[in-house]
């Protein structure tokens, strides 16, 4: 039996369901030793904005039980320096393989920045739009923690591209579906979700937090129930189309994802663990569709059975 | 020294693992393509086992690779090198990705070079002193421990440099002090093409500081908490003069006076 | 060396700050098997409401990643059974133990009623205020998730009783500190927090939740980087003293809770994990303050050096 | 049978741990204190070693007991069964808390019983049999199991009792299709005083329902999720005729007639 994994994300089709997560993947040359890229479903870039930003200061990440925390503070060489190296590597070395810039900014009219100038990029497919990353000072999270902030972005991006636009939701909210539906509103035409959760740890030998920047986002599977449940409650809130990340290691994670509503997924730490594991979440989501007679990936969205 | 083969996946095999000195291990490690691909100064990225216990490779310096094997010296600090030391022969659940990083550079027409290492930093010195001096290259060795028996890979270094000069906190051997009087006395009394540096950050600055002002050039090798190890997640990042750079792809072995030590030093444990 | 151990929670002098997190560990009989009830700072029982509630369906629990979900929703045969057989056994048995009654009610008025059910009780030396249960179809988490919603619970219970009200947030909010200030506002004496994450787990193989209500409260190491950020984020929000939970195994994990700003801990899934968690957080606790030269337990509260 | 002690932790230590069946292991550990204090259908909430990865005990029963050692039968169905699995002999790395659970009750004057067991079921019946057994009372064993291979303890129980009757799903030993009908053919013949129940939940109602009919006291032991085994946090309940028990002090073992079976089944995986 051979299994149709295809799957599309409003107007962008993709040949499979496992894409990366932004900000773990670069835009993927560091892993083309390990893996063949073209076999992703897409590259999600690590977060781009119009000029470049230093990130914070280290040490920017720690361990936690079954997670890690980062505060790498979206370093990037900004959008013109992407465009001249990853964009020309991406096209000579993956030109298979769509590709979706994720998108910083300091403020609204920074996001813009970055579509426009990206508008006459070829090879990129799509936009996630990172309103919610926990480890800027300005922008980041807090374009993504209320309805208006959130709806704002998307509402002055909206104009500037035909192409899909994605908006990346943080977790670290009272309402997730709320901040769903108000992106839908104003035309995103997918969500994707979990950015990490605000977490902290602290040496207790020094008395100091061991991330430089004190707080920092939680990833990997210690944050999987909570994933699931926001992909689940914002599935059932919108009818755009979800991309479901957080804690993703196994083909087993990814179907569970897919069950709760994503129509397709992410993976972000997993690839620091093994650096094959989209392509083993890729294959293992094959070879479960085969072994149980699922004759397309498509069948397993949303088919969460709840009740009696 | 060739350009360096790209990094893969490896599944290894504990041949031995013992305990050299307190709380330090050497672990033998049946790695065969690794061995082989390996150069002096570069690093493995190693799965301690399955699960999500301790989730985040660990990366190690290759001290020495042979045939088919690699070895590593560790020192156990927390919960992922407890785990190492407890890894018995004929444990294969882990896995390497390497060899990783930009290792050592030798610069043409060396002759005399100087390798200086504190505690565990004599770890990816253990490799080089061995090429430099199958290469015909003078060999000279600074070293620096809190005790006599921490003073790892000594063997080694006795065997292939034709000088060790050691220094250890409380004189149970060699000076009573700091590796770097060893250093200042070595730099001042004689002429070397270059020095290469591992250890603690203060350490390394001091070192860094006199070789400076002897006019030596100096390699120094650079620890940063690393997630994935292959120049994608940017949390291993070292300021240089040239800007950020990713200490497990540009690095770990830095020019010294590239490198701006700013406050982000891993809090030193050992 | 000897180290003074004491905290004080307001008016409520604790002889150490090991507690018991509530739900975890009845009312303490099942673990005076594995431990002396007496050594430790406070006991807070399981959730208390008016009348007996019979919790939700089975399956209740699911272990994820470092950490476990429940959905026990808070099961209790009622107050009067409570104070028949729990505080007479713990009266009899453990009589040199503060008890904390953690109280829950589907309405505003059934966290007065018990309260004043519980004022004629001896034995009792404080409330914690339940507002954060994720377990609940009406009451719990909704009372947790808004000023107004939390700020209305204190100001009912205030009048009720001039024993000390602990209120325990929940993690599942934007802003916690914003919830906490306005717990203060209306005379809480201390802030309890945090409370699970609302998470979710699902079985690929039969597409159903592996809980039966769906979702519930995810707990266990994997939540202590979240929260140790909302203690320490709290503890500067407010003046009144915050017992931190979540994730909590070991003495270093309690005394980084201390550090980010707790005044004391409290020690729940731990308590399945090994029966004596509390006592070796204790033991370990006095220790380490023996070992580092800390001379009172009150040092490290708050003491997180931050910046350079 | 005398009062339960009160549950303990003990460390344990792993003195064999062999494969007995396609997924089935037989696991004896150095137990003493357990071995000593445990009463028949009783369980330990097994801690798989340290670490936070499978996080939760898991319970299992005390398929036998002697001298110092008690004995588990285990099916490999998830994470934790399958570390169970990795265990080697001398690995000291797990330890227990029970005995616990209220086990098997034997009325006064019982003489002839019928024990019956679905697969992994058999597990809890091991030490019933023995001690019935050696106080007199004749036993029959009902054993099913998807084949002749994992009609595990069989053994044991042709060892102590009178008969033992089985069927398998395969037909590879005994009647081929499923145990009720054994037992329903056993319960036709015989008067039993007491029946000993131990099975997938579907199994256990049907053989429920047929002692009913029969009007033979039945004990059923359940399986329920459990986090903490000691009664305290309420995740194991069970809907009796008399409210919500819990199956970790309250049972494993119950009055059949008490048990509401409601659909809160744990999704059988065997
Ligand atoms: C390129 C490189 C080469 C290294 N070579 C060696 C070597 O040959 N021998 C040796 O003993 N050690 C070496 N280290 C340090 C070694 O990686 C750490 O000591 C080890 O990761 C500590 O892990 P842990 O779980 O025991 O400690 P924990 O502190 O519990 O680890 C928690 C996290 O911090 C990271 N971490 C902690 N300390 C360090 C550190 N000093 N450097 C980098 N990451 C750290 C761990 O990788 C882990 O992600 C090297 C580090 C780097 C970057
Ligand atoms: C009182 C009692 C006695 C038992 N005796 C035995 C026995 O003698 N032999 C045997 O093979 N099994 C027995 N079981 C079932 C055994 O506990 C589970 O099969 C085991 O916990 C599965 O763990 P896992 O990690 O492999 O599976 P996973 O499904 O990965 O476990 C995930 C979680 O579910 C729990 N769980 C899964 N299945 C069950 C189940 N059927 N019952 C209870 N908890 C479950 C686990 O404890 C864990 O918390 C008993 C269960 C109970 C309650
Ligand atoms: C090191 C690191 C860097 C990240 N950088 C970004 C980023 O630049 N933009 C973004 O939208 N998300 C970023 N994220 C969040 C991930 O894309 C993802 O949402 C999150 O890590 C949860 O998925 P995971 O558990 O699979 O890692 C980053 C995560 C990590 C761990
Ligand atoms: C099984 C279980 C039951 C709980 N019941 C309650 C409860 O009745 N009332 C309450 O305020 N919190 C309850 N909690 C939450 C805990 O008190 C605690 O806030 C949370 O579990 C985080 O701490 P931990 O990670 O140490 O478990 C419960 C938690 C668990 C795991
Ligand atoms: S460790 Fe990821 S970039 Fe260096
Ligand atoms: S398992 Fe906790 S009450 Fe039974």
């Amino acid at each position: 039996m051979s299994v149709d994994l295809r799957v599309a994300l409003g107007s962008l089709d993709l040949a499979n369901p496992v894409m990366t997560a932004s900000g773990t993947f670069a835009s993927g040359r560091e892993f083309s030793d390990f893996i063949d890229l073209n076999r992703l479903g897409a590259i999600v870039t690590k977060g781009v904005s119009a000029r470049p930003w230093p990130g914070n200061a280290s040490p920017r990440i720690a361990e936690t039980a079954s997670g890690m925390l980062n505060s790498i503070g979206l370093q990037n060489p900004g959008v013109d320096a992407f465009v001249a190296t990853d964009l020309t590597w991406l096209a000579q070395h993956a030109p298979c393989v769509p590709v979706i810039v994720n998108v910083s900014g300091h403020s609204v009219a920074e996001y813009v920045e970055v579509i426009e100038r990206l508008e006459s990029a070829s090879g990129v497919v799509g936009y996630e739009l990172n309103i919610s990353c926990p480890n800027v000072d300005t922008g980041g999270m807090a374009f993504g923690t209320s309805c208006a902030a959130a709806g704002n972005v998307v509402r002055a991006c909206r104009p500037a591209t035909q192409r899909p636009l994605i908006v990346k939701l943080s977790p670290n909210v009272t309402d997730i579906a709320e901040i769903a539906r108000a992106v839908q509103a104003e035309g995103a035409d997918a969500v994707s979700l979990i950015n990490t959760l605000l977490g902290m740890a602290v040496d207790a030998r020094t008395r100091r937090p061991k991330l430089s920047r004190v707080v920092g986002g939680l990833s990997g599977p210690a944050i999987k129930p909570v994933a699931l449940r926001m992909v689940w409650q914002v599935a059932a809130a919108v009818s755009i189309p979800v991309v479901g990340m957080g804690g993703i290691m196994t083909a087993e994670d990814a179907i569970e994802f897919l069950i709760a509503g994503a129509t397709a997924v992410a993976v972000g730490t997993g690839n620091f663990v093994d650096p094959t594991t989209t392509i083993r979440v890729l294959d293992g989501i094959e070879e479960w569709c085969r072994s149980s007679g699922v004759a397309s990936v498509r069948e397993l969205i949303g088919s969460l059975e709840v009740g009696a | 020294m060739t350009t360096p083969e790209r990094p893969f996946i490896e599944r290894v095999d504990v041949l031995t693992n013992t305990r050299i000195a307190p709380g330090v291990g050497l672990m033998v490690l049946h790695a065969p393509r690794c061995a082989r691909a390996v150069q002096p100064g570069q690093f493995v990225h190693l799965r301690l086992g399955a699960g999500t216990d301790t989730i985040l490779r660990r990366p190690f310096s290759i001290h020495r690779a042979y045939q088919d094997t690699i070895e590593i010296l560790y020192q156990v600090l927390g919960a992922g090198t407890l785990r190492l030391a407890e890894k018995r022969p004929g444990d294969d659940s882990m896995d390497l990705v390497g060899p990783l990083g930009h290792g050592w550079q030798v610069p043409t027409n060396t002759a005399h070079a100087l390798l200086v290492g504190g505690g565990l930093g004599a770890a990816p010195l253990g490799m080089l002193a061995e090429h430099l001096a199958a290469s015909g290259v003078a060999v000279v060795v600074a070293q620096g421990a809190p005790t006599a028996e921490r003073l790892v890979a000594r063997e080694l270094f006795e065997r292939v440099a034709r000088r060790v000069d050691v220094a250890t906190d409380d004189g149970s051997a060699g000076e009573l002090g700091f590796v770097t009087s060893v250093t200042a006395r070595l730099l001042d009394a004689e002429r070397f093409d270059v020095v290469y540096l591992c250890g603690p950050e203060v350490m390394e600055r001091a070192v860094i500081a006199q070789c400076v002002q002897h006019s030596v050039p100096c390699q120094v090798s650079l620890e940063r908490l690393m997630a994935c190890g292959v120049g994608a997640c940017l949390s291993c990042v070292v300021s240089t003069r040239s800007g950020l750079k990713r200490a497990c792809v540009d690095g770990p072995v830095f020019d010294a006076e590239e490198v701006l030590f700013d406050a982000s030093e891993i809090p030193p444990k050992h």
